[in-house]
């Protein structure tokens, strides 16, 4: 019901989900997010460019991870919202809480940004 | 009120894929109704709806727990009414956290008990729950909750704008 | 018998289609079911029992008509039973036409009469209908039509090979 | 539900179809091929490239139609076969009725080459 592929890109971990991120199939995202926001600096990018549909407790999740990952000193971006996925983000003003990116490559460039802006 | 489509499934989480399913296709009958914001958070909601039965009708994992789905359009109005039920136990609106109490209206309605959802204010984007009720009052423009004697339901209205499809005409509503 | 699924549509073409997705998203909870071609099969057959009804129990088009599925995986035997109800006319399958009478049994089931469709005749390819029963027998491994007092139930069986699922154990197979 | 595309590419009616071809959605292509069947000789390919899902009166529509077809002198060939469609065409022996044909291109390729046939 719910693909979870994982990768690490320059000291970003990428998750990315296909199927229906709810509340069922939200707690292995929830797993997954907690360990990886456990050191810092915990950067995560979850790609939802396979998931067309989630819900709230899916949306949950992901702040919930994304607090984690802020504690830790990194942050959590997500990107690749198709249609169903982002008019429920719009509705919600999700762009409050998260940064959003067109893809995994546009959140990553972001993250290196951070890093030097950290670095220098 | 025009014909019906009704469905139970069990009260668990993973058959929420049924229900979105039969309503996707349902309002997919609807010419240009795919095409609309509407139609995902239509089906958003109703899941939000089936979520919140299951979470908190049924906390307790009744044995043999079922939640039904009935779904109509009034071909004259272009309503669509959807409404839930389900045999958990009932609550009650304005003793509950959240959302605050000034969000419903107490009424009757046939004679019996009912809690119209107002408006809910907008959860805050860090919150990690409580956004469902929120969404149904969003997208609803009607939500009321009866609670009943071993039976809960929730009556969920929308006006559809279906004047591109009945431009038309009444037959190609339903082609 | 495990989770039941139940769902009533009008007597209308078109709304088979809600039938389909919802035994599709009922049936895609089996992991690799979706991959088989008895998932196709099954899509297809049930749509030709529910197009049966509409066309032959409801020919005189009764106001009100529906057709209610009920589906069910038997978790224990990984049986699939899928029940179809109306409320149109019975008709007594050995004087019609086609299947012929040696496609039929005739017997009884809870004290109560039922047809039991053996195997029916292939069709020629160049017919153009008389296709629907062929196809149920050849999917399912029971059919049973039932008459009743202004009623009418087909129950239909199928062992589903869940080996590779429960292979790794009961609660994958519905995870 | 259903989507009907038609042309006409060297002297074959081809009629594209998409979406759900069945009970309440057939009678727009019997219509169409009744139409097509009309004057001799009637060549016709049904590309179901677009089809997920067919029904027995669906094929009833396709038997008919190259009956038709046949009566004047022509046939009608069918193409693109997806999965769920191919399941049946074989339960079914369809391809005992019907000539298959992988696309457009094969199914006209053998039009061509009937011509040529009777031509010669
Ligand atoms: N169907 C229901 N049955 C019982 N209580 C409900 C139901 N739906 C909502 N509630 C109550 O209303 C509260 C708010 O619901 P909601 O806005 O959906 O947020 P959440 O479900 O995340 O708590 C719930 O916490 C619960 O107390
Ligand atoms: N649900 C039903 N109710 C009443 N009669 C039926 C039903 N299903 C089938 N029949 C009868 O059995 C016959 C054979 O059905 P079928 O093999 O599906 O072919 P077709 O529907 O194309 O005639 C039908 O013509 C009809 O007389």
């Amino acid at each position: 019901m719910l693909e979870l592929k994982t990768q690490g890109l320059k000291g970003v971990k990428v998750l990315n989900l296909s199927g229906r991120f709810v509340a069922h199939t939200a707690p292995q995202v929830r797993e997954w997010l907690l360990n990886a926001a456990q050191k810092a600096p915990a950067r995560v990018i979850v790609d939802l460019g396979g998931v067309n549909f989630l819900d709230s407790q899916a949306i949950g999740t992901l702040v919930q991870g994304m607090k984690r990952c802020r504690e830790q000193g990194g942050d959590l971006y997500v990107c690749g919202l198709q249609q169903p996925v982002r008019v429920i983000f719009e509705l919600m003003r999700l762009d409050m809480a998260f940064k959003i990116f067109e893809n995994v490559e546009e959140a990553l460039d972001a993250f290196q940004h951070t890093e030097s802006a950290v670095d220098a | 009120m025009s014909e019906l489509v009704e469905l139970t499934i069990p009260a668990k989480h993973r058959y929420t894929e049924v229900v979105r399913a039969c309503l996707q296709a349902f309002l997919e009958q609807i010419p240009g109704m795919a095409e609309t914001d509407t139609f995902h958070f239509l089906l958003f909601v109703v899941h939000e709806a089936c979520t919140n039965v299951i979470q908190h009708a049924y906390d307790k994992g009744l044995k043999g727990a079922t939640v039904t789905v009935k779904t109509a359009v009034d071909e004259q109005t272009g309503q669509l009414v959807i409404e839930l039920r389900d045999g958990g136990h009932s609550f009650d609106p304005l003793l509950a956290d959240w959302p605050p109490p000034s969000s419903w209206q107490k009424e009757t309605h046939n004679h019996q008990i009912a809690y119209r959802l107002l408006s809910v204010p907008e959860p805050d984007p860090l919150w990690e729950t409580s956004r469902g009720l929120y969404f149904m009052a969003q997208v609803f423009d009607e939500v009321l909750y009866l609670p009943e004697e071993g039976n809960n339901r929730w009556i969920m209205m929308k006006e559809l704008d279906l004047v591109a499809a009945s431009e038309s005409g009444k037959t190609i509503l339903w082609s």
